[in-house]
């Protein structure tokens, strides 16, 4: 029973905030730090290569206004980029799951088009639409569309097959097989997949924003960086992580609650 | 000069240098190549290697931190960074005037920074190059406020002639004005200094002082090798764009073509030697940046470059 | 089903039907020669042993699998689009995970376009004799084995198909939830004269129910006789002492055991 | 049996060379070309901005031998980098999954390297590691071994309850469950993130070569970009996007040959 | 098990074992109340109407669950460490379907470290007794409902503990079969000294193979009555038609179908 209860434990883990499960965590992570700070010191690392962490903790604070005002600008166009990738992903997902010729049409330019390097199609996309917000949300789009699509399509062909067959002989359509059946299955991966893709469209934001901008995270360090303002680059990359970290764990908790069946099934004893 | 420190790192006879070069490959750097070719380097018993690194500005980081031994970089780049204690020192000016201009469309008529108020322009996101460029508005007698400032991140060419800006700031009149010429356009240049802005070496040889200080040898031998080169290149332009081209196959041979041209006179204006540098224009450099607010006021100009290894 | 019966003509014939499995450890022969008439409204069991493909002759009913010999008609005619047109009760339950108990039973109801609405209200009538009041929000994961296999037999009549075949239904049951449940079939099929089809290992079920038992013998599966319930209706398992029973049931069994 | 049938062969998409199907994607892809060709000339779409499939075409005849070289470079790039973030993200997925501790401990860092832009950090990867391939290695290991972790460890949780419960009535171990159960569980998931990854790969090898090299088809775009020469950054990308697809494809064909059990069990009927 | 087993004490005694389901449904009493004595050797059946709560009792048996009230003792001290010392075949077959037939049969094994290929062989053997000879290599989905039943007694008799516990192990398998794998459990539990706790729906089978049937009434399940069956071994189908067996059978059936 008391393994049981592990793994009845493990299995909740991000919802869980159990607090013997961080300790470790959190002791490893601060013991990390110091180190880290400890090594800088030590071996005279420089400021500008690589700043020790209370310092980059110390720009946190001192940039605080300008990281705020820039963060939000990211968090936007993030959040926005990433709703419109869910709604196209899924929507993508499902034409290449039910027909066998747009899979063979679509997926290829899908594939394709996650090897296009963004920084070289950059002025094919401002000449096109401009310097707003919208090429920023077309590269979010193209970076975290794509893991969205990949798991969403294995997930609806991964339905099992002998309800489907159940189903058949109630006389269900194609297409009713695909909604009552195959949709529910595929929504464990589907979630695969947005925690892959929320997490790509931060770094999808600040390639976005070195395409041409005037604020943001990403631009924010394109600024710092010629002026050696190393801290500053640190700092965003610190706010950077924070807010991936904070979307994954916001793509899990949505998961808990969209979920139960699931969640309850797995979790149960 | 003392030499014997380039006994002491040979190894095996020869001395392995890395030299990290600003940008991708061009005819800036064809006397590097023209000294590789002609085996100056190996005269001396220096085996050269040449590598791009992501960005301009890595080239100080990488020097200053004993990755790279010598590095291409710019003026104000190296006041910028021993503001923020990268021990890196200019040792050679590669190109005696500002490369970075504005550039319009011939036929949009305009012809001075004034002309361009109410208009749109174009920049990289670099606070040095938006300076300048406010600098030259001013002198001119326009307000910066009245220039819409755009990022177009590193698409100045594209933006310029997708009319998505009416001028760019930052970009090489001995390069994307070439390039974007070779599109079928016709380009005007603004240069900086006809324009108020305190003349300066676009282009800098740099070295970290723990290498200035402990190998003065290797510099300068380096260096002599280097000036060698360039001035085989002045002196035969085309020969070095097929060196250039030689080594690096994905060059536009054309486009170096026409812009060594106007690059190579640059490298030794007014009979100075390639690679002089004096005191006054880094002076005046630092200064305007401090007035400007893009420097520190601790950092000072005497301390970012040297002459000694020039002659 | 629909107009292509005629009165006299079974409403299902299977002409020496057949079926190979194909795999790549080797070849199983499931069935072979299985003929079969179904009279409408006509209740028929089918018994054998283990493996001897009663599952394989249900899919192949239900137009899930393509026989590999063999032809099935109606009324005398070739009878291609059975699938969805034959209520079918496979095996395991495979109830949704993510549906409640009486969504899973109005399954059927729903893919035929009745609004959810009315189907859940037919439905939630149903459940007392299912024994499956106070469980109607309760998902698969929390069901016994039974009443799992309680909702399944739910949502296969729901359906409302003419011909409806059914694998183990009662498997699971205890006799007492078993013998309710026959009753209730048998409700069903008398009242809205349904062809029953019913597999099942317990051949007094078999008699108890059925007008007709096919007995199939093992590997590959055939038919090996036919045995017809002439006991008067209604019977109930309180006649499975009787005479008559004992004799037909000795003799299914007996016939089971037979080695040709 | 007709929709039998179509299921059955839908089921077997990449891998089925049913010319039948292939057919309408083909046409189409080519009516697209052939508009795009259109297109360029109709509304005399400048060569630099977007160049007309055919004089993409040309440009890879013409410089195929610059092409070849530069591929060669990039090839080997993705495929160790891929390799090595296979390994990689399993054994960390793999640890994750079995450990709370790890996980909650790794998790935030696994998901803080994928907010980091890489160019970024360049001159630290430069400093530590050079100018040579690591460095480009390891950026395509940075970019791809994420969806792998990801996708592994939602795979590896995705083991049926009944099924661990019952080996634990076997005397199953945690470790064995892990093994005999888990493990199998997660690769469906596993090879879902593979195909992602392989596809980031590509990306990944791309921006590795910004980060300071002199070959490969990456360095090659960056260069021809402010040369104008843009039919050559599209030429690239075509050969990229070929490189993309045909690598995709081949995970499919060794997730085939590696999973019989899991698509027989799926495409029976 | 091992040495806290004294001569005269019960192998096994459940103490006033309760059991409630939480759910976001609302909750439900499964068991309440329910106390055994299992001795060494005994051959104990479990019948009950299907829900009330046999499986939960076996699950908390095998110690996959934690009883809500009440404790679980051997030789009369408490017993912690079941999980993974009671044999158990669960109601569901929950073979792996990645793995073949005999690879199923030889997990237990394969996890007690035992070689895969002495496994393997000790496997093969029985193979024919289970009616599984010609399919050691397919994959469970290559396998009918019965067979597949099979294949997870023999996995669990293959774990080769002393207190086994199995869920309806026979529900899907025709009568022949049925009483082929009797014997064959039989002969195991004889010769190997095992304890057997069975849990089923056929009342006859309860009755020719246990020494007691305990009698479960449901909502929530509780020991209704302990029937002893002292027919002289062995006994056999063959036995079922006489009177005492009769007698003791529609007792038992009295039970179930009685309401307190
Ligand atoms: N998909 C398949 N592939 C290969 N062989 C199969 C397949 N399905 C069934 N079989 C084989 O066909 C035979 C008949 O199986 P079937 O499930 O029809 O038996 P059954 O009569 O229903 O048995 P039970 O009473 O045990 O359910 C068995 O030998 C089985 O192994
Ligand atoms: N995980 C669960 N959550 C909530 N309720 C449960 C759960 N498991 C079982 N139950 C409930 O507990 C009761 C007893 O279930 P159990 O499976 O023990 O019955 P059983 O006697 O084995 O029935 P059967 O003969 O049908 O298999 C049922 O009412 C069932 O709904
Ligand atoms: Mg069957
Ligand atoms: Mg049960």
């Amino acid at each position: 029973m008391d393994m049981n209860e592990e793994i009845k434990i493990e299995r909740r883990w991000f919802a869980s905030f159990d607090f013997k499960y961080w300790i470790i965590p959190i002791c490893l992570t601060s013991t990390l730090l110091v180190l880290w700070e400890l090594l800088v010191w030590l071996f005279d690392v420089k400021q500008w290569l690589l700043p020790a962490p209370s310092s980059i903790l110390q720009e946190i604070f001192e940039s605080r206004q300008l990281l705020f005002n820039h963060s939000v600008t990211t968090i936007s166009e993030i959040i926005i980029g990433f709703l419109l990738s869910l709604v196209i992903g899924v929507c993508l997902a499902g034409a290449i799951a039910y027909s066998n010729v747009v899979e063979r049409f679509a997926y290829p330019f899908v594939i394709a088009s996650q090897t296009i390097p963004v920084i070289v199609i950059a002025p094919l996309l401002l000449i096109w639409i401009g310097y707003g917000m919208i090429p920023k949300i077309i590269v979010v789009i193209l970076i975290s569309f794509f893991p969205i699509v990949v798991n969403t399509v294995d997930g609806l062909k991964s339905a099992d097959n002998d309800t489907m067959r159940m189903l058949k002989t109630l006389g269900a359509s194609r297409w009713q097989i695909f909604v009552k059946l195959q949709v529910p299955y595929s929504i464990p991966f589907l979630f695969s997949g947005m925690r892959v893709a929320i997490t790509l469209s931060v770094i999808g934001a600040v390639i976005g924003e070195w395409v041409g901008s005037s604020s943001g995270l990403g631009y924010l360090m394109m600024r710092s960086a010629p002026q050696f303002l190393t801290e500053r680059v640190f700092a965003s990359i610190v706010i950077l992580s924070g807010i991936g970290i904070f979307l994954f764990a916001l793509v899990v908790v949505i998961e808990r609650l969209y979920m139960p069946w699931y969640e309850m099934e797995k979790r149960q004893n | 000069q003392d030499v014997s420190d380039i006994e002491d790192s040979k190894e095996k006879g020869v001395i392995n240098i890395n030299l990290a070069l600003d940008w991708y490959p061009n005819s800036n750097h064809s006397g590097f190549y023209m000294a590789k070719e002609n085996g100056h380097y190996t005269e001396s018993d220096l085996s050269v290697d040449i590598f791009t690194p992501a960005n301009p500005e890595d080239v100080l980081k990488t020097v200053g931190a004993g990755k790279d031994d010598f590095g291409v970089s710019y003026q104000a780049e190296v006041l910028l960074a021993r503001a923020q204690g990268i021990p890196v020192k200019s040792i050679a000016a590669m190109v005696q005037h500002p490369l970075n201009s504005i550039m319009v469309l011939k036929d949009s008529g305009i012809s001075r920074p004034s002309d361009l108020a109410g208009k749109k322009v174009g920049v990289t996101g670099i606070p040095f190059e938006e300076a300048l460029f406010s600098a030259m508005l001013e002198y001119d007698g326009t307000k910066p406020e009245n220039v819409t400032i755009v990022n177009v991140g590193f698409d100045l060419g594209p933006a310029l002639l997708g009319g998505k800006v009416d001028a760019i700031v930052g970009a090489y009149w001995t390069h994307e004005s070439i390039a974007m010429e070779s599109q079928g356009y016709e380009i005007s240049v603004l240069r900086m200094e006809d324009w108020g802005v305190p003349d300066f070496y676009e282009l800098v040889l740099v070295a970290s002082e723990e290498t200035l200080q402990s190998k003065p040898g290797l510099v300068k031998t380096f260096l002599t090798a280097t000036q060698k080169g360039f001035s085989e290149a002045a002196n035969d332009p085309l020969k070095a764009v097929d060196v250039l081209v030689g080594f690096n196959p994905e060059i536009d041979r054309d486009l170096e073509i026409k812009g060594i041209d106007l690059l190579a006179p640059l490298w030794s204006e007014d009979d100075v030697v390639f690679g002089t540098q004096n005191s006054d224009r880094w002076k005046q450099l630092s200064d305007w940046m401090k007035e400007k607010g893009l420097l520190e006021d601790h950092v000072d100009h005497q301390e970012a470059f040297t002459s000694e290894f020039i002659e | 089903m629909t107009n292509t019966i005629r009165n006299n003509l079974p409403v299902l014939t299977l002409n020496r039907i057949g079926k190979v499995w194909q795999s790549r450890e080797g070849q199983v022969e499931a069935l072979t020669d299985v003929s079969m008439d179904i009279q409408e409204g006509e209740f028929v069991s089918i018994v054998g042993p283990s493996g001897c493909g009663k599952s394989t002759l249900l899919n192949i009913l239900a137009g899930l699998d393509a026989p590999s010999k063999g032809t099935i008609l109606s009324g005398g005619t070739p009878w291609r689009d059975r699938l969805g047109h034959i209520g079918y009760m496979p095996q395991k339950d495979l109830l949704l995970p993510w549906r409640s108990v009486l969504d899973n039973a109005i399954l059927a109801e729903e893919i035929s376009g009745v609004s959810k609405e009315s189907a859940r209200n037919e439905a939630l009538k149903m459940m007392g004799e299912f024994g499956l009041s106070g469980f109607e929000h309760n998902y698969p994961y929390q069901l016994s084995g039974g009443m799992k296999q309680r909702v399944a037999l739910l949502r296969t009549v729901l359906a409302d198909n003419e011909l409806i075949l059914l694998d183990e239904p009662f498997a699971a049951l205890d006799a007492l939830t078993r013998s309710n449940m026959h009753e209730w079939l048998l409700g069903l099929w008398e009242s809205w004269h349904k062809t029953l089809i019913l597999v099942t290992h317990d051949v007094e079920e078999a008699l108890i129910l059925s007008d007709r038992v096919y007995v199939l013998g093992g590997r590959p599966g055939f038919v090996k006789s036919v045995v017809s319930v002439d006991m008067s209706r209604p019977r109930s398992l309180a006649m499975a002492d009787q005479a008559d029973f004992l004799r037909l049931k000795k003799h299914v069994i007996n016939l089971l055991k037979s080695t040709s």
